[in-house]
């Protein structure tokens, strides 16, 4: 089992799915119970990795499992090559977690095929854990670029009004970019190859070693930052997100939020800056600056929306600027920072979308106005509203300000001090755009008729919301689970990028400060 | 004295004859015709750099392309017929339905 | 030894968690109340306990390490309390007042339907602001510092249907967060200046023993300073961020007294002491504080001039007295700011409880009458003294207590600021001038509140006037200590030159000396002055008593004379200077016009036209080619000869 | 003189061309079988020319390794010719399967249908095994001449006899170059057999400077560009596709194709290895040109047949891309993603066989309309032959495009490459909108007419099946690919 406990992990719900094409397709409980079942049995089967101490101890990679997979003489070596360490740890958590929360939360919401849905969500699991877990660039783009399909089809069939726009705008505008990352990964490869470099197919390890000459950096980076930019989003490249995120089904959108855009993000961490560090610091300020335009330009628009789901989308363009800046302070306070942010935000944004298809399933509507002085009808949805509303915001003693506060701490102690201080403004706009339209949602009197007999959270609502808000506190208040196993994957990180020669500003060792009474 | 260049020449007129003819024919045994000079050009090439090079083979492929000559204005010449069935034109401006 | 001290927010916290979790089913509002207010009373114990232990221990600075929080790199941060005669005195203050004022709201929110959900909230800011002044490091402060703006959003926007009050618990909410932008900035930059000489701390202790390896009054602490004033201005409601305080007043009584009177309101003077070492070292940070403070104490005293609701008036009072302990700040005059802080926490609390008393009456009468007249305007008011005698005794002695009248507590504090602003190394003598004049007119604002809600004859309408009954005694019994306190309250540090020991300030000079004697802030000048300055400050203060006392005593008609001649700046202070409207012009108007931009016209428009445009262009393109399949079969053979000729020709010709 | 004859006999060598033997025998006989079985009854011949497939599958696998040289050096049995061969046998295997119903439900279930299949194979054979200029053409226009009657095969439908002539007169104009080209090289070369060029321009290099060698080279290949659909001899593609019967389509879209390229690839790399640097300038442009006007004129196409028709132009480009980078990665790569886009592309097809009714009307975007609710399997069968033909993994189509454009980045055509992915990304476009009708769009229509009868849905198992094998365990076919590279 344990010895290959990842590739049971991943191929798990895809077995779940061959499973349950044969259940009959109107029987609509039993389809939704077995895919309960199979996530939450996905879920138990990676609860091991949480748990296991060797994360805290040593940085590299574990759960190691190697197959040669296609092996065509010289011409290329692909491997079944997968492992994890602490920094997609919790992202394939994360993963396992939210999904049986997605399956449990469209119980309702979902009528027609729910066959098709419930293998749509199972596949896509599959996608989203191979990814996290290849350590082969051939598997991860395998992975990668198989997200995309469950994910159309998802938007597309059970998504809103203009669905078809946003289903067929997502899938291009993120394949676009992968594209051109494949055409860097063939190229890493073959440069690798010629240049006599040991290699381990596309093992991306043995491409970590690579020295590649600065201008191929310069253009690898460009394509493979391309393509992860597209994904996270990162401004300009942001604007499939609101589209994909307002006529997703509420599941979607939760999965789309929590773990498919920290697929750029980690595409960052994981490949794009330590593939290629020599370019990486011509490039951060950019990307720093892009950052924080993000944050600000997000908060701002998400500002004026009157879609609730849109506001949500657009305050997730703000929320991944931070883990962004955080991931490009490269220090450990940033990266530390931009990693438990994503969770964060995972956690988070997931809750939100959750919330407002609460709002949906009640009145079939995400206009803000049609809503109003819901406190009073509806108090366990205000409360739970409202806490994650605040973690969203970022109030201390919530998750979301370990991240933010980690990842500003990073940036100003590295050369994007400048750029911290504007994104600190963030969570000022974040205060106003989220109690705002807490505000125009709960307070005040009733005014829209339709809203009177409206209905609280149903016992079903509720569990779906408790592990999440679990969270938000546990983060908030004891990070420490996570950044112990993280730090030393994290250290690692930096300091092999640092031994490559990256510009990074360097950290002075603490010594004891000399703790005086003063009397 | 008529050198093998007087040939090719003679043979590259005729090509660009027929080239030209299924350029600007609009009828279809024309055309076909056209064709079939272009294809005789080629012939004439061939024998001609056969006896220029001094071996068989370009007199041999003549033969094939003769034979496939004739083969083929079999066929072409039974699917004109059947458009003119359907039709009642053989006019290359009424094979239109297919187009954009 | 001090190992119980995290009980003294524990009990807050666990009676939040109870009434929010169980105060739906148990609904009894005696049960409810009495968990709260038991849960402050159990920590006021605790506290006292620990007080008086640090009073007799010789030393003063104690760091408990609860549990470790996050550890990244090189920063460390525990879960950690700092117990020393700062945080003493603050714990004290809140879990002293804040016991009484949840027995007062036992009988003032009676048969509110929000009764739990209201107590929760008040334990819950307890266990912040608790938090806040016993955190041992900026990041468990700032846990506090943040919470009690949770716990105000929510207290303010506690009657949640008046939109008036989700207005101003907002607005409360987002300009307090501006202050926090300048906390984050300012700590962060600490950690990081402090990290380049090598010590990579936020806990305050190692903050104090470290800050000489910053250069004093550099750039670097100066900005640091200066952003952690901002974080201040924002909590403690002074200029620029002062204009949520009064709005704040849409929220229940007791929320007024606790948070924006006593605790909250005062955490920023708190944190300048807690972090007096770094502002000593800034000369011209001290200076901004002084002189913010100066103005915003003359600021809202004129604004209280002209309010007629009785909660505004307190509130801009409260406004001005905080602008006080800021100018205290600023002059150095840390011990000072504090006792200061301390006293208005007493006279002050008691003052809107009174207030509330009052309204709590005005409104039952009203509602008894059926009339929606409204019961704070205290043009609705007079003569109540005789209907709610022990209201009206407590209240006019805390005002006797704020106005500076000699012998109460008020008059020793308030002396003491003024006293260090005129002879102090950071004073001068222009902030005495502006610190007199706002006594006088604290005197008169808050005396005219006295007479026109307790004398002259009753302006109440004539059907509710006879149904205005005195409070219950969860409502007079909090009153009556409050006021006892607001008159005692003082004595603790009567000034050496009154004869007193200034025993307040030698208990807390363990945390101020050391920067006091280090950066040489400290007040000089002959007795002569001292008593001229004292004579001249009581005078001021009588003469605003008596311009109140002519006023609306013994010829009510000059008031409105007076605002007919001034009638410009009647307006203009009545309506607050226009600092609203000047700020809803500058920001945030411009802000909603921004992101409407930006979302319309830039994101749609533009960020999103370019990708719809490729999709477009590519579209135009194929629908362009497909017209070269004309389906003439000649033109295709045109086609194939043209590409021939143009691949041979290439080669051949070219 | 005896001993010439026996020579002669003995350089006959029947191995070399067994496999084209057996199935222009097969032919012949069916043929005969067809004039004497009852009118109307075609099964029993779909099956008895399926079953003579099988056997030159066989015997071609057979040969494999096994390098069988025949006609005095005119025939070349290698591992490369059985690789094409194959893929030429699974093109028309398909395409029969596909054929016997449909033909039924045209109303024109006419034997010679399938012998001229077998012949086309044949021909393809003999050109994909040809190593004299001779047998390539005898072999291109035995595969052509077949094929023109198969495009126009239902007389009595204007559609089809327009494409069939378009492509008759067509096919014959372009003839007309490759012949004029064959002539001048063998004029510049003395000699037809192709090894004997490469031994002559070795031998005397300046051939490779002289530009009656170099025009004729080119004269040829525009003679190939014209049968594998490159920009701009790309033109009678889409019209054929669309008028031709739906089977023949998918045969023309794979079989010949395959034969196209692999004669083009033998005669390119032996005889003009010399002018490398000149033609891999030209089939860069053509790669280009190729793939952006497939693309792109097929953004906009409603009906599925003429839609399709452009990809493969498209697809035709991409394997230009492999000619292009000239190593043994992009060429192999070639041979590999031929036999991919045969599965793919006729599985396409096949599918389109099923929805399709009389008369082929309702082959548009509409009548597509909710097809993935009320035929699921179909749809699913549809969705993973397109999603190849985008080239997503985890399926054939990506791993295909993988290899070819690892040729190129390895020979440091990066921009080529991105070029070809940017096109890949465009085509996403009307490949996903296929989708969009299929699923997002509500049935219009229950499909009543749809029956899946065996043969067809045979024919569709085995292209997912050959499509999901190619995506996900492709290595062994992958080594077949790159032993029998040139």
């Amino acid at each position: 089992m344990a010895d290959n406990l990842l590739t049971i992990m991943t191929f798990f719900p895809v077995l779940g799915m061959i499973a349950l094409l044969f259940i009959p397709r109107d029987n609509d409980a039993m389809l939704k119970s077995f895919a309960l079942a199979v996530s939450l049995i996905t879920f138990l089967i990676s609860l091991p990795l949480a748990f296991d101490r060797v994360f805290t101890t040593s940085g590299g990679m574990h759960y190691r499992e190697f197959y040669e997979w296609i092996h065509v003489g010289e011409f290329f070596q692909m491997n079944y090559n997968v492992g994890v360490d602490g920094i997609s740890l919790w992202l394939v958590m994360l993963t396992t977690f939210i999904m049986p929360i997605a399956i449990l939360s469209t119980w309702n919401a979902v009528k027609k095929n729910t066959k098709g849905f419930m293998a749509m969500l199972l596949l896509l699991q599959t996608g989203m854990l191979g990814a996290f877990i290849s350590l082969d660039l051939f598997l991860f783009y395998i992975f990668w670029e198989l997200m995309l399909i469950p994910m159309y089809f998802l938007i597309g069939i059970w998504g809103g009004a203009n669905r078809i726009y946003a289903a067929v705008k997502f899938f291009i505008y993120t394949a676009v970019g992968s594209l051109l990352m494949l055409v860097g990964i063939i190229f890493v490869y073959y440069y690798a190859v010629q240049s006599g470099a040991p290699v381990n197919g596309f093992g991306v390890h043995e491409f970590y070693q690579l020295d590649l000459p600065y201008n191929a950096q310069f253009w690898l980076f460009l394509a493979f930052g391309f393509s992860f930019a597209i994904k996270v989003p990162m401004f300009p490249l942001h604007t499939w997100l609101p589209d994909a995120h307002t006529e997703a089904p509420t599941a979607g959108s939760v999965i789309l939020a929590a773990v498919l855009l920290k697929m750029g993000t980690y595409g960052y961490v994981r490949f794009a800056m330590p593939l290629f560090p020599e370019a990486l610091p011509t490039f951060i300020p950019y990307l720093a600056f892009l950052s924080v335009v993000g944050i600000i330009y997000g908060s701002l628009v998400a500002m004026m929306q009157e879609d609730v789901k849109k506001l949500v989308a657009y305050s997730s363009v703000a929320h991944l600027g931070f883990v962004m800046l955080g991931i490009f302070a490269m220090n450990m306070q940033g990266m530390a920072g931009g990693m438990i942010q994503m969770i964060n935000h995972g956690v988070s944004t997931g809750a939100l979308f959750l919330i407002v298809g609460f709002l949906y399933e009640r009145r079939h509507t995400r206009m803000i106005s049609e809503f109003g002085g819901l406190a009073g009808k509806m108090p366990i949805f205000a409360t739970i509203f409202l806490i994650v509303t605040f973690s969203s915001i970022g109030l201390p003693g919530t998750n979301g300000f370990v991240g933010e506060f980690l990842a500003l701490m990073g940036a100003f102690e590295s050369d994007l001090r400048w750029f911290a201080v504007f994104a600190t403004t963030g969570v000022i706009l974040a205060a106003v755009y989220m109690l705002w339209v807490y505000q125009r949602i709960m307070f005040g009197k009733v005014t829209n008729p339709a809203n009177e007999d409206i209905k609280d959270l149903s016992l079903r609502e509720i569990v779906v919301m408790l592990p999440l808000l679990v969270f938000v506190f546990w983060i908030g208040i004891y990070p420490n689970t996570f950044f112990d196993k993280m730090n030393p994957a994290l250290e690692q990180l930096i300091e092999q990028m640092n031994n490559r020669q990256v510009a990074v500003v360097e950290v002075v060792e603490p010594v004891v400060a000399n703790v005086v009474d003063y009397k | 004295m008529i050198t093998v260049t007087h040939y090719l020449m003679l043979s590259a007129i005729l090509f660009a004859i027929g080239t030209l003819g299924v350029l600007t024919r609009k009828n279809a045994i024309v055309v076909f015709m056209c064709i079939e000079v272009m294809l005789n050009s080629v012939n004439l090439t061939f024998v001609a750099l056969s006896r220029h090079v001094g071996n068989l083979d370009g007199q041999i492929f003549v033969f094939f392309v003769m034979t496939v000559a004739a083969a083929e204005a079999a066929v072409g010449l039974a699917l004109i017929i059947a458009f003119y069935r359907n039709r009642e034109s053989i006019d290359v401006d009424d094979f239109n339905m297919l187009k954009w | 030894m001090y190992s119980n001290l995290w009980l003294i927010p524990f009990f807050p916290l666990l009676g939040a968690i109870i009434n929010g979790l169980f105060g739906k089913k148990i609904k009894n509002e005696a049960i409810i109340g009495s968990i709260g207010t038991l849960a402050m009373f159990l920590s006021f114990l605790v506290a006292t306990q620990n007080f008086f232990r640090l009073i007799g221990d010789s030393q003063k600075v104690h760091e408990i390490v609860l549990a470790s929080w996050m550890s990244v790199g090189n920063l460390q941060v525990n879960w950690e309390l700092l117990l020393d005669p700062l945080s003493a005195v603050m714990i004290m203050v809140v879990t002293g007042v804040g016991t009484l004022i949840h027995l007062y709201s036992i009988g003032y929110m009676h048969g509110d339907p929000g009764f739990y959900r209201f107590f929760s909230y008040l334990n819950l800011f307890a266990f912040s602001m608790l938090m806040l002044v016993l955190g041992g490091n900026a990041l468990v402060m700032f846990i506090g510092w943040e919470g009690v703006g949770l716990c105000s959003y929510l207290l303010i926007g506690f009657y949640i249907d008046k939109k008036s009050a989700g207005d101003a618990a907002k607005k409360a909410f987002v300009v307090n967060r501006v202050g926090d932008f300048g906390f984050l900035c300012g700590l962060l930059t600490l950690f990081w200046a402090l990290g380049s000489h090598g010590v990579w701390t936020i806990n305050f202790v190692e903050i104090a023993a470290n800050a000489h390896l910053l250069e004093a009054g550099g750039v670097l602490i100066t900005v640091v300073t200066l952003a952690f004033f901002l974080g201040a201005t924002g909590k403690s409601a002074q200029i620029p961020l002062f204009t949520w305080l009064p709005d704040a007043m849409e929220g229940p009584t007791p929320v007024s007294a606790l948070i924006h009177a006593a605790t909250m309101v005062t955490a920023g003077v708190y944190m300048i002491g807690r972090m007096n070492i770094l502002f000593a070292m800034a000369p011209s940070t001290m200076l901004t504080i002084a002189i913010i403070g100066a103005a915003t104490a003359f600021l809202a005293a004129s604004i209280g001039f002209a309010q007629n609701d009785i909660k505004r008036v307190l509130a801009y009072s409260t406004v001005s007295q905080l602008g006080y302990m800021f100018l205290a700040m600023g002059v150095g005059a840390f011990s000072a700011g504090i006792f200061h802080l301390m006293t208005h926490a007493f006279f002050k609390a008691c003052l809107f409880l009174g207030s509330g008393s009052v309204i709590h009456a005005m409104h039952h009468a009203y509602h008894h009458a059926h009339l929606h007249d409204d019961p704070q305007d205290m043009r609705n008011m007079g003569g109540l003294r005789k209907k709610m005698p022990i209201t009206y005794w407590t209240f006019l002695l805390s005002t006797i207590a704020i106005a500076g009248v000699p012998l109460f507590s008020g008059f020793f504090s308030k002396d003491e600021i003024l006293w260090w602003s005129f002879g102090s190394t950071a004073g001068h003598p222009i902030f005495w001038i502006i610190a007199v004049a706002v006594a006088g007119m604290t005197a008169f604002y808050m005396f005219r509140l006295v007479f026109m809600t307790f004398f002259g004859e009753q302006r109440t309408d004539a059907r509710a006037r006879d149904h205005i009954p005195e409070s219950p005694w969860t409502i007079t019994v909090p009153l009556i200590i409050l006021a006892f306190l607001a008159v005692v309250g003082g004595y603790v540090g009567v000034p050496k030159i009154l004869g007193g020991g200034n025993h307040f300030g030698e208990f807390l000079n363990p945390v101020f000396g050391h920067a006091q004697e280090l950066y040489d802030l400290h007040a000089h000048g002959s007795h002569a002055v001292e008593y001229t300055l004292i004579a001249l400050s009581v005078c001021i203060a009588l003469f605003g008593i008596y311009m109140a006392w002519l006023m609306y005593m013994k010829n009510p008609k000059l008031p409105a004379e007076f605002t007919a001649k001034f009638a410009g700046v009647y307006r203009f202070v009545f309506n607050k200077w226009y600092i609203d409207e000047l700020y809803d012009f500058l920001f945030v108007n411009p802000c909603k016009r921004i992101g409407t931009f930006l979302w319309r016209a830039f994101d749609v428009r533009i960020v999103d036209g370019i990708v719809n445009g490729c999709a477009w262009v590519l579209k135009g393109c194929g629908a362009g080619l497909r017209y070269t399949q004309t389906g003439y079969m000649y033109n295709y053979a045109v086609a194939m000869v043209v590409g021939v000729v143009v691949i041979v020709g290439f080669y051949v010709f070219g | 003189m005896e001993n010439l004859v026996q020579e002669a006999i003995q350089n006959v060598n029947l191995h070399a061309v067994m496999p084209s033997l057996i199935l222009t025998v097969a032919g012949m006989a069916l043929l005969m079988v067809a004039v004497f079985s009852p009118r109307g009854k075609t099964t029993h011949i779909a099956w008895l020319s399926i079953a003579s497939l099988v056997v030159a599958g066989v015997v071609t696998l057979a040969g494999w390794n096994d390098t069988q040289t025949g006609f005095a050096g005119s025939v070349q049995l290698d591992n490369f010719a059985a690789f094409f061969s194959m893929i030429c046998i699974i093109a028309a295997g398909l395409a029969i399967l596909m054929s016997d119903d449909y033909l039924k439900r045209e109303e024109f279930p006419v034997g010679e249908y399938y012998p001229l299949i077998l012949f086309t194979t044949a021909g393809a054979m003999w050109m994909v095994s040809g190593t004299d200029l001779i047998t390539i053409f005898l072999g291109l226009e035995v595969l052509s001449v077949s094929l023109y009657i198969l495009a126009g095969f239902f007389r009595d439908q204007q559609r089809c006899n327009e494409a069939g002539l378009k492509y008759f007169f067509l096919g014959a104009f372009s003839t007309g170059f490759l012949l004029y080209g064959m002539a001048l090289l063998y004029g510049v070369t003395g000699t037809t057999k192709i090894y004997d060029i490469a031994a002559y321009v070795q031998a005397n290099p300046d051939t490779t400077t002289n530009i009656m060698f170099v025009a004729a080279g080119l004269l040829m290949l525009t003679g190939f560009f014209f049968k594998i659909a490159a920009v701009p001899f790309h033109m009678w593609t889409p019209d054929v596709y669309q008028g031709a019967p739906t089977p023949i389509t998918a045969f023309m879209s794979a079989g010949p194709k395959a034969a196209a390229i692999a004669a083009l690839l033998r005669v390119t790399i032996i005889c003009l290895a010399g002018i490398q640097d000149q033609l891999t300038t030209v089939f860069w442009v053509l790669a280009v040109l190729t793939m952006t006007v497939g693309n792109l004129i097929a953004l906009c196409q409603k009906d599925l047949k003429r839609m399709l028709a452009y990809s493969a132009i498209a697809h035709a480009g991409y394997a230009l891309v492999g000619l292009v980078a000239w190593n043994e990665i992009g060429l192999s790569g070639i041979l590999f993603y031929m036999l991919v886009y045969t599965f793919m592309n006729m599985g396409a097809f096949a599918v389109l066989v099923l929805i399709g009714r009389r008369g082929e009307e309702q082959l548009t975007l509409e009548g597509f309309s909710g097809l993935g609710y009320k035929k699921p399997v179909l749809g699913v069968a549809l969705c993973i032959f397109l999603f190849s033909l985008m080239g997503l993994p985890p399926t054939a189509g990506f791993t295909g495009k993988f290899y070819i454009f690892a040729g190129a980045i390895n020979e440091g055509f990066i921009w080529l490459a991105v070029i070809g992915v940017l096109n890949s990304a465009v085509s996403l476009y009307y490949y996903l909108r296929i989708m969009v009708f299929m699923y997002f769009k509500e049935p219009q229509e229950d499909f009543s007419w749809v029956t899946i009868n065996a043969a067809t849905a045979v024919s569709i198992v085995i292209s997912v099946a050959g499509v999901l094998y190619l995506g996900i365990v492709p290595a062994a076919v992958m080594q077949f690919a790159k032993m029998a590279g040139l």
